[in-house]
């Protein structure tokens, strides 16, 4: 199966958790930590390499956190914008 | 400043095969956490990006949790008063006969206020599309009972419960605009989960595409979530859309014009 | 051009049409119909928009999106469905789009009749929905003035992006008179630079092409706040600039009769009977009711002796004739309501019986 | 001077138009003229009237407590305006239908049999041309001509072929006007 | 009884439950939803009438149903659910029912915010609709107030067969503070002779069973002109008995403060702070906007060298304080607009400025 | 005053087969020769009469040409805001749960500005009858296009002819109520003949037994004639209404509840 | 077939003709002469007795003008007012 | 005397009733209380925060532009009411999640880690009890025997089994508060 990964950007994230549900290998957790919101986002937590790119939590997510990246043979694809964060970073004290 | 572990590592050969659509405004929503009219912003956008149509789109934004909608697309935005947007939509639509013109509508705004509004637009066959978010309740005012809140559902303003003797059933509006002549596209689509959402986006982007073919009214209801006013969390609110919505809300397709068919079944 | 007898319903649609309105939306009542009916016919003639509104909730939030695009937009109602707008109004107002809208009053409260009236004065005048603005309200007396106002009516739209009301009386709305209409003007092609309209359009006009937004939400008490001063602001510049008014026999008149739209009329014919017999009186007439001629009308103060005050209502100018003037000139009322026109005789025999008052008074005075 | 004339009668009877062609013969000949017709659901099935007033001078009001002159073509019109008519003003009353007597002395009263003259010139429908011949006999504010001429004038293009029957209606109308002692 | 801490909006919604209200039709709309809450859960226990109704247009006519069947009813709103009755409440002065609007205003004009605001002083004061009528209204600017007013509107609204609003701003409604409710009133059984309920009951009762109709329809401009001086009498009756303000310190005061609500409260702030430091300043603090304390303001001219007006608007009812005051005496005015509520010091700044203006004026005085 | 001959000779042994109902106040109407309004009153008082609740009847009337039918009829009657007679017929019946509660509302009154009021009641299933009259114009404003003008036809407002791409096709109220759940009872009937006349009276009786058996909404669409403002005799008008009206609008029943079964089959 | 006859309220008649159309026998025509409002009503033209007191007139007609008797074998009948006008009477001149 | 308190902090973690508990002890001890919330959209998944005055007079404004004290239980409340508070006014920190000083020194500040004192003493829902415990140390405009008695009279009945928790939880902010440097 295709490997991926996806970016979360965490401070955007209100950690409802609809991407963890949606993730069928169950490589998303809620982080330890509150964003600056006062939100406990979500990070990919994919020891295994299991994350297999299919977006399936980028298509559920309400806040539109989620970027992904699959490992493939590269085919023609729309112009997408590249996320502006660096994800999975929290700026504010635990 | 604390970066999340484990570290993210870029894979050796990879596509970037999602991400968040150019339509949509870098604003962070002021939605509530597992809100799904966040979902629904983002499958119109994408499907706005998809067709290529963002430099010509005007979004009418309703009164309702949506109500800063205009803040949340990247393009031209108008923010209707309750109900309204469909008169709204029909007078920009009318002058700007080569935009692409949309509503995005709560059920309290659509249903409610707005009915007259939405099924006149309809019944004209006005060529806009209306982005119906069903979350059987009003959320922005703090979840007061919807002319779509389910039977039984406790609400601010049904404490106990909405009663089927007293304020009626659950409106049908997918089924209602269906049979209006002028409608020629109009179906239910759940966001509940990530199947569903797929087929929700592909019903949304047949109902631009209808716009843009100039064949009349399109609708697309979404069965939706509101942790907040339900006092779920996102995972039950999805579950009760799932559960206790669905079989009140069948989703299906009640009308798709001839020159729409083939092009997206029912769910 | 010459003069032509035309109907003032009539007469005011085809100076719209002139005026280069893009687009009319409306919803039938009397007496404003013919207004509808003209529109009809001549703006599909012209590829223009004309559509009949469920409503005139409906009626007025379609202006509102077309006003959004920026074109020349209006509706025409009367007194009912005029209340019913006020939402909308207040919207238009909030977000400062310019629109047009016709009132040709009739007899209230309720369903009342669909006799002439000016009993929506403080309603148009006042506070056309909530929230602190005013639209401009400019009321004719004559179908040739009511012509020349509509097409200024757009004209201040434009200007101050704000809501203009034309307000009539059924009377003027039904009857003919002879008068000459304006020359005909096209569309503009160019839309403003905020309307919502297409950003490849404005890209190609040289304009940034940034996202517009019409809205009249502005969330917090301080953004609120400010966007009300800049309102503010721009009702004090259109006060400066924007009063209108008529007056006739007001050099030496020593008794003022104020009154606007068909009262000012009959008002006029008063005086002048009332000059033949050598009353000094004379007429002030506001055109724009607001921004109201208060300056005008202190002027006024200083040098004559009484003002009356006639309407079609129970009195509703007269508070602001009050105001402007002050305790120490009286000023006086006579009113008809439900639909009743008063007659030249009642504002003679009014005048006598203030003027010999006043001359009374005035020989009291130390 | 300024001539206030209330036309009245069941719709159908030419009221609104008979009014309309004073105004115009009034415009085209330099007065200020108004027309207003009466408005409303009263209208429905029941009898139309209109006011016209031709003056040298602008018109204040264009509606009137005592007209000047009242032509009434029925006779509900005739009890409604047989005591409004201003005193020494005129009452013209359609005798063909209207079966009934003013006691008013203070008013000038033309019977015309407005009916029978349109009949018998072609069709009953001109009836209002004989009453505001009688009207313009005894009225001269306009002249006769004057309203031939905006007869020609403003006539509508699809009652042309009636322009000269009209005329001659209009004529006869002046003439039985003329015949009735002042 | 004693005090309870109660909010607002719950305060008026019991308060009018405990007046014998039988029936609320309402829609949701931010600051008054607490109240519309408050009834869905007591009309029922109480077995009353509670309907969420579909809109505020609908709302407003289904009090004007209940209201014809003479019943205590009432509706709630915020300022755009308030343009949007507009129509209604002409229909209900048209037809003298009596019926009861609570308004909790925010800012506007348009979506606006949901902030505390007066901006609707004049939709509510002038003209609640199309024709020459006015509604009741009242002002509390305590929680108490509110209460008591509540009571009071329903009394009046059936004395005089008429509208009566109660009005207040987001922050009265949103706000808790200790207050007394009133007693409970049971729903009156026997409806009054005008009602529309049964002719059979009305004959049971004795009285003449004929029809009973309910209409704003006068379709003669003379029919609708009598009604309108019927209507005028009664709202000249209302002018004569029940103006009701509220003074703190104008005995002695030079210069008066006219603030109501919200604002007056802070005036009376202001002024305490203001009289211990020996300015000689006074509150006055209409209650009843309609009809407006003008007779009142009247005399204060003729004795206080300045008056300053206090809104949450861009200046409303200063216009009726300068119209009853004239132009001999200074009326100033300071406002906040879009959900600002002035503070005391602010006040106190303006009054210490037109205080020292008005000295120095007193000494150039010949 | 003149007698018409032949004078009326009394029959040996008559009965009186016909005369004006009690409900019925004998003023006489404002409407034009040949209106059907006129019908529809007078079907409406004769069931009243039959039912024996004229003392119990309330009648909401429209703005429209029925404006003053609180005059025609001989009950308690309320004139109600254009359009929102449901509205007010609600707020009446929900305190006078005894009443018998009609609305008597034309075409425009209810299908165009008054949609919203009409959906909600019935969808709330408010215990009321509404006697609906579809003209397929605006009758006391002088003719203008209604939402139930007819493709084609010449208005005042649409004055080349009503054009579907432009405002639509005809509204279909009855259909529209009928699947409502707060609805029992959505028929349409015309007046155009003696038979269809005869049927029509049939379905306003059930229509106001359905109100007295506390079952919900029930609404008759009545197609009517406005001679004035189509501009044809009354006779004419009745075949308008055979000939264009019918084919268009399908008489028949498109809801009848349960207990109202068996009492009243379709025309 | 039962003999019938009709009253009409000639005042009220509007002279629309529905009745006369509706009529199975023919026995309604329109009268020579106008009543007060400027209508002309219709009247009851039965020299060979043809009515049948069938009412359809009456059932037709807008304004309520006919009341409509049969003669027949009395049966039981609901209580139902008697016209307060006389018949075919026209009281304005032709 | 007057003293306006504002409490400010995510939803959840009691902002609302703190302040109402304050007005309660404020009612009950016979002073003039108001306590209005902050309310509209922004609270969607936002921060909540209301303004409570407690005084020997009738309370004017329920609102303030600068409170005497402002109690902040998050970052966002801290960063939206530091600069606010009247010069020689109390600023409250929940130093457990709000990690930033001020650099005022005009004001008085006290830090409470008041999410571990709720925690230690049985919830960290309680949390709210720590900072009002430290805000009446050091502002006695009600004692803590009078909102210990406010707590008894007007917790929810729902919430009856926490009584004594809070009580202690209010005690103990009391104490760190007493025990901070003035
Ligand atoms: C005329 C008017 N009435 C009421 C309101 C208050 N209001 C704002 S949003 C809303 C309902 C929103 O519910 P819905 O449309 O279902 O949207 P949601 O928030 O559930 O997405 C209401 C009643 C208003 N702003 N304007
Ligand atoms: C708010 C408002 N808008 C418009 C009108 C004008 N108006 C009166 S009746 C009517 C339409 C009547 O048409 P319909 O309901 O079909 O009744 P009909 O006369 O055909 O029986 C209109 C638009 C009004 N009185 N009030
Ligand atoms: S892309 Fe698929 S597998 Fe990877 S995290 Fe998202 S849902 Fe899970
Ligand atoms: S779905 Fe989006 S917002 Fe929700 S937890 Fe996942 S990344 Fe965060
Ligand atoms: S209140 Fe409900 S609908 Fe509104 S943002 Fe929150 S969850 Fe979404
Ligand atoms: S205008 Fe039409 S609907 Fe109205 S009364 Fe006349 S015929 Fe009937
Ligand atoms: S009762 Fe029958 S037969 Fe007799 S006149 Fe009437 S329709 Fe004709
Ligand atoms: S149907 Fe009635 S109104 Fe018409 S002609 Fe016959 S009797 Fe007269
Ligand atoms: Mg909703
Ligand atoms: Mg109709």
């Amino acid at each position: 199966m295709a490997k991926g990964r996806i970016l979360i950007d965490v401070e955007r994230c209100k950690g409802c958790e609809l991407c963890r549900e949606a993730c069928p290998p169950d490589v998303i957790a809620l982080a330890d930590t509150l964003n600056s919101k006062g939100y406990r986002p979500v990070m990919l937590l994919d020891p295994q390499h299991e994350c297999t790119g299919c977006a399936l939590c980028a298509t559920v997510c309400p806040d539109g956190c989620i970027t992904v990246y699959r490992e493939s043979v590269p085919k023609p694809q729309r112009k997408r914008k590249q996320p502006a964060y660096p994800g999975h970073v929290i700026p504010v004290a635990a | 400043m604390v970066t999340l572990e484990p570290p993210i590592e870029q894979l050796p050969c990879e596509n970037l095969i999602y991400s968040r659509p150019e339509s949509l405004a870098e604003i962070q929503t002021h939605y509530c956490p597992g809100c799904t009219h966040g979902v629904a912003h983002r499958l119109v956008a994408e499907v706005i990006d998809e067709l290529e149509i963002q430099e010509r789109t005007i979004l009418v934004a309703p009164v309702g949790c949506a109500v800063f909608a205009y803040n949340y697309f990247d393009f031209d935005s108008a923010e209707a008063a309750h109900g309204r947007a469909p008169a709204m939509a029909t007078g920009l639509k009318r002058v700007n006969p080569n935009s692409i013109v949309f509503t995005y509508q709560g059920d309290g705004d659509l249903a409610s206020i707005g009915i007259a509004e939405a099924i006149h637009a309809a019944t004209r066959g006005e060529n806009i599309t209306v982005i119906f978010v069903n979350n059987a309740i009003y959320g922005m005012t703090g979840g007061q009972m919807a002319p779509t809140s389910l039977i039984g559902q406790v609400t601010t303003s049904s404490p106990t419960g909405k009663d089927a003797a007293l304020t009626g059933m659950p409106m049908h509006i997918a089924e209602m605009m269906a049979p209006l002549p002028g409608v020629v596209y109009s179906v239910r689509r759940s966001l509940h989960d990530a199947r569903h959402t797929i087929q929700a986006k592909k019903a949304i982007r047949t109902a631009f595409e209808a716009q843009i073919q100039g064949l009349g009214f399109s609708i697309v209801e979404l069965l939706s979530s509101c942790p907040t006013n339900w006092k779920m969390t996102p995972l039950d609110a999805a579950h009760w859309v799932r559960d206790e919505m669905i079989p009140v809300y069948p989703l299906g397709d009640f009308k798709v014009a001839e020159p729409l068919q083939n092009k997206n079944r029912s769910a | 051009m010459s003069k032509e007898l035309l109907k003032g319903n009539v007469a005011i649609a085809e100076a719209a049409v002139r005026a280069g309105c893009e687009a009319y939306f409306g919803y039938p009542i009397t007496p404003q119909t013919e207004l509808l009916e003209h529109m009809s016919k001549r703006m599909p003639e012209l590829g223009r928009v004309f559509l009949q509104a469920e409503s005139e909730v409906a009626a007025v939030n379609m202006v509102y999106g077309a006003a959004s695009a920026g074109v020349r937009v209006m509706t025409s109602s009367s007194s009912p469905g005029i209340s019913l707008m006020q939402e909308g109004i207040s919207y238009i107002a909030g977000s400062e789009v310019p629109a047009v809208i016709v009132d040709v009053m009739r007899g209230g409260p309720g369903l009342g009749n669909i006799q002439p009236s000016q009993a929506d004065y403080n309603q148009v005048v006042k506070q056309a929905g909530h929230g602190d603005f005013h639209p401009i309200v400019l009321a004719p007396s004559t179908i040739q003035e009511a012509i020349d106002m509509m097409v200024l009516s757009f004209d201040l739209a434009e200007k101050y992006r704000t809501i203009v009301f034309l307000v009539l009386d059924g009377a003027i709305g039904q009857m003919m008179e002879p008068a000459e209409l304006p020359p005909m003007q096209e569309v503009k092609k160019k839309r403003p630079f905020w309307a919502l309209s297409s950003q490849e359009a404005r890209r190609t006009n040289g304009e940034l092409p940034q996202k517009n937004v019409i809205t009249s939400i502005h969330l917090g008490a301080e953004a609120l706040h400010k966007f009300n001063e800049h309102l503010q602001r721009k009702l004090a510049q259109i006060e400066a600039n924007e009063v209108r008014y008529y007056e006739n026999y007001m050099e030496d008149a020593e008794v003022a009769v104020v009154a606007f739209g068909t009262a000012g009329r009959v008002a006029e014919t008063a005086v002048k009977t009332l000059r033949a017999e050598g009353v000094p009186v004379g007429l002030h007439r506001p055109i724009t009711l607001w921004p109201f001629p208060e300056k005008r009308l202190q002027e006024l103060a200083d040098r004559v002796k009484a003002f009356l005050v006639v309407e079609m209502n129970a009195g509703q100018m007269f508070h602001d004739v009050r105001e402007a003037v002050g305790r120490e000139v009286p000023v006086e009322f006579l009113g008809r309501m439900g639909g009743l026109i008063p007659f030249p005789t009642e504002v003679e025999a009014e005048v006598h019986a203030l003027w010999r008052r006043t001359e009374v008074l005035e020989m009291h005075r130390p | 001077m300024e001539t206030s004339i209330v036309i009245s009668g069941f719709g159908g009877q030419g009221v609104l138009f008979t009014g309309q062609l004073l105004a115009y013969a009034g415009m085209d000949n330099d007065k200020h003229v108004t027309w207003i017709p009466s408005y409303g659901p009263e209208m429905r099935g029941g009898t139309a009237n209109c006011t016209v007033i031709v003056s040298d001078d602008p018109v204040g009001s264009p509606l009137v407590a005592e007209p000047d002159v009242a032509v009434v073509l029925n006779l509900p019109s005739f009890e409604k305006y047989e005591g409004l008519v201003k005193p020494g003003g005129l009452l013209v009353v359609n005798s063909s239908i209207v079966n009934a007597e003013t006691l008013r002395n203070d008013i000038e009263v033309v019977s015309v049999p407005a009916n029978q003259i349109a009949d018998e010139l072609g069709s009953v429908k001109m009836m209002n041309m004989a009453a505001l011949g009688a009207l313009l006999a005894k009225r001269p504010f306009l002249t006769l001509s004057q309203v031939k001429q905006a007869l020609d004038d403003h006539l509508p293009a699809r009652k042309a072929d009636l322009l000269e029957a009209n005329k001659l209606v209009l004529q006869k109308g002046y003439e039985v006007g003329t015949a009735v002692p002042a």
